[in-house]
């Protein structure tokens, strides 16, 4: 059943080590719980953006908290390039598993459904396929016979935690996610789900036939967690916008690490979001 | 209100010429970061009296899209959309794009300059039939003899399953179309007051220049007074600086 | 853009020969449209239920349209064995793919991703291998080297049609389905969706957050006619239940080809719900 | 009120029997067209206090899925279902399991007498840990030597991914536990008033018989009231004429 706890309380439930999926900006970024993660000191993250890493990716990288990334993009969209990503990869300190979009969510799909694999296209004469060893090519063995059709097999992801925010729970610790569909995958693929909310109702969305088709049933959700504008400064869908000042602010102090230090530490703002 | 006798900028000369790659076409989606490309899908819809459908991710007025991040590929894979729009930190002659990073790959991760990353590219740029590459760039750099990273390749070898593929490119200065049997760009027109040397100077790639280049059609009153206020409202949805910076709307 | 019609002109759309994917009885059953299509008279259809077939597979068999079935089962629930369809198999006069219910959504699933085919676990060792020579096994090209994993491939489905009932659909032709998602995957598969409903709406259900996770957007749907109870008499989730009297007089009726054409005909009820 | 003094039925000793499987557990989901096991569930739910899930297909009180007829599936091969239930037309003494016809598979898909279909079992036969067989006609027919067709196997080969498979099979007449290591049946208990040999004759496959058989446990009185009242409830909701007809009760 679905544990109610703290964010610190949350974010301890996720190892120095663990792999874990983040939603890309748009989708429901547990912005307060990467913080708190950040302020405990985590280390030797794998991070599997679905499909994009943004502004968390960026915070954790600077923060020293990762080793690997998986994405098929790092970037702060309409901000500009991902300092702390980008000056991480020119110093080689993470391992880097460029992808492309469909093809880590295809990953995210197999692992929600047991496969061990799952066949893709595309790709093929792409470098993507030189820095992705886990990633084969094979003559597509359902073709007609002497015909010759490559295709890329990719393994399957089950990460071992899934971490975003919504708006909202309710009491059975069920979580409504609306058309963000991929954190339902994710919560499926994963083997600990762990969701930040805005509120808790008293209410139980599976029953309630509107509801339901955007729930992600507590089946699949270990712990949450109420963060008040835990989406803050990126914003959540259906809730409220993006903190624009506070994302430029973010951006121009991260060129640095200096810069990104002092702010990943205790500006005002970000106290005010804790 | 804009005013519709200020010259036509490089920008809208961009936004022009990717519309008029997009006649006859059913359904066109539109990625991220790609506020000239969304801009010519809103002027070629509306030009289309109402036949032709627009998808702009990260919209909520102008998306399909309920099945999460997956949609919009499965979509593409299914055959329906037409046309989609790619750019590239470096694009060569062969139509590669490279979305990664520049330097020498054997030191992959590591680049002398990293890239966002390669998005949707290495599988839309197989499965839509008529991708517009384009940048906003256009010079020796970015339009450079070969990649350092194949995000995407321009072309795949006999076999590989490929509906797919580029149809032009669209730069401030000109419009190349591409042929997908060559694997080589022609260029097809200059954008008024380019000429052909100057987009010669700036490319650094080979391409074909046939005999003699037309010069873009420059929109007449309506299309542009078409622009300058439906498109600029449409478009500053989703992108309401640039919408701001280059129409004053939003 | 979806195309508003008369159901007559729905079922039109549909040709002799055409394979067309129908739901489970509890799923969303455009039963009045496939009266129409008997009455058509329509031919050889193949059938891929998704995943089990019902009254409407029986129906169309004991009216001579089928062909063929893809299915995981064909059964009348509580009411027992599917009449017309267990005579069929004993004459021999429709082609059987037998299948398993999570196989059948796999390659419905492949068909949406554009996939040739996706591989399976499971099945192995079944009978079922034996009598759908379409599937294949392989070993797990994947599989660490030396370690011999063997596993099903399944090609991907296409069908021509997906037709289903749903409650609502909007001035935009964009169809709430709620909770039955594999409608949507058979819509997103399919080359062309016909759907009927109980009625439109003015309303956008893509641009209101709660009702657009359990939509179908119109991009997918062909079709639309309005019909009434159109899922008589196997009812409709969310809107009305089954007319249990009704199974049960057909499920008698259909005991003997003669009573079934009595039933599909014109008794009274059919005539009330057309 | 039911009475609780009324003798326990065969389909109770039923329920009863594999609620005793299903100790411990965290989720278990029961199929289509199962009132036993789903009682059986929603019995050890209530007895477990609070600490197991039940799903039941169909069910609108009973059931976490939302995404569409997969969702089950995709839910057993991550490892979250505990037990499952499956029946057959016939089961042989290797448990294996036919849900498809009797008859020559030579003659396929003709056939002596045509089941429905293997709905899930091929699949959920794999990867659920505990599945319960089960049938509520125990014969020679039923539980033969060989089922004609195998929808689902009983055991696999060493290197086939099988994390799951038969654990018991529950009868009207006794309850046999599945060894399958050696793929064979072994009978655990026979309910009040059954016979060993009335086993044996009924039972078209072999089977061991250990020294001693003991009697399947009868319920307490507290047991045997929550199954006639709350369960009876509890299961009314998916199969109401099964609830009227074993208790009187929806």
């Amino acid at each position: 059943m679905t544990d109610v706890l703290s964010i610190d309380d949350l974010v301890a439930r996720i190892p120095d080590g663990a792999s874990i999926a983040l939603p890309s900006d748009y989708s429901g970024c547990a912005m307060t719980a990467v913080r708190k993660l950040i302020q405990r000191g985590v280390r030797d993250l794998h991070v599997i953006s679905m499909p994009q890493g943004g502004f968390q990716v960026d915070m954790l990288v600077g923060a020293g908290a990762v080793a690997r990334i998986e994405a098929a993009a790092v970037t702060l969209g309409e901000y500009g390039i991902a300092p702390r990503f980008t000056a991480a990869i020119k110093s080689g300190e993470i391992e880097m598993w460029d992808s492309t979009c469909p093809a880590l969510l295809a990953s995210l799909q197999a692992g929600e459904k047991g496969l061990p694999f799952v066949p893709f296209r595309g790709i093929i004469g792409s470098d993507l396929l030189r820095v992705r060893p886990d990633w084969k090519v094979i003559d597509n063995p359902m073709a007609e016979s002497g015909v010759k059709d490559p295709i890329v097999l990719l393994p399957a992801t089950r990460p071992d935690v899934a971490l975003f925010h919504a708006l909202k729970a309710d009491a059975h610790g069920n979580v409504w996610i609306g058309v963000q569909r991929e954190l339902m995958t994710a919560a499926h693929a994963a083997k600990q789900a762990l969701v930040t909310v805005e509120r808790i109702e008293d209410a139980d969305f599976l029953r309630d036939p509107v509801m339901a088709p955007g729930t992600i049933s507590s089946l699949y959700v270990n712990a949450i967690a109420v963060a008040k504008e835990g989406a803050w400064p990126v914003g959540l869908d259906n809730a409220y916008a993006a903190d624009h000042k506070a994302l430029q602010d973010y951006t121009s102090a991260a060129a640095t690490a200096e810069g990104f230090a002092r702010w990943i530490a205790n500006p005002a703002q970000v106290a005010a979001h804790a | 209100m804009p005013d519709v006798n200020a010259p036509v900028s490089a920008h809208e000369m961009m936004i022009l010429a990717i519309a008029s790659q997009l006649k006859g076409l059913r359904h066109i989606a539109v990625g991220a970061r790609s506020p000239i490309p969304g801009s010519a899908a809103h002027l070629a819809r509306l030009l289309s009296g109402g036949t032709l459908r627009v998808s702009i991710l990260g919209s909520r007025k102008h998306s399909p899209f309920v099945n999460g991040a997956p949609e919009l590929f499965d979509c593409a894979s299914q055959g329906r959309i037409d046309a989609f729009f790619l750019s590239g930190g470096q694009i060569d002659g062969n139509a590669n794009i490279n979305l990664v990073g520049v330097g020498d790959i054997a030191a992959y991760p590591r680049a002398e300059a990293r890239f966002p990353g390669s998005f949707g590219s290495a599988y839309l740029y197989f499965v839509v039939p008529r991708v517009i590459l384009f940048t906003l760039e256009h010079t020796r750099r970015v339009l450079c003899p070969k990649v350092d990273f194949i995000s995407a390749p321009g072309t795949s070898a006999p076999g590989v399953y490929r509906p797919g593929g580029p149809k032009a490119l669209v730069t401030p200065k000109c419009l190349f179309a591409f042929d997908r049997d060559r694997g080589r760009f022609t260029l097809q027109s200059t954008h008024p007051g380019v000429t052909v040397d100057e987009v010669r100077d700036a490319t650094g790639f080979e391409f074909d220049i046939p005999p003699s280049v037309p010069e873009t059609p420059t929109p007449d009153a309506a299309t542009l007074s078409l622009l300058r206020t439906d498109v600029a409202k449409l478009i500053a949805e989703t992108y309401p600086a640039f919408s701001r910076r280059t129409w004053g709307v939003g």
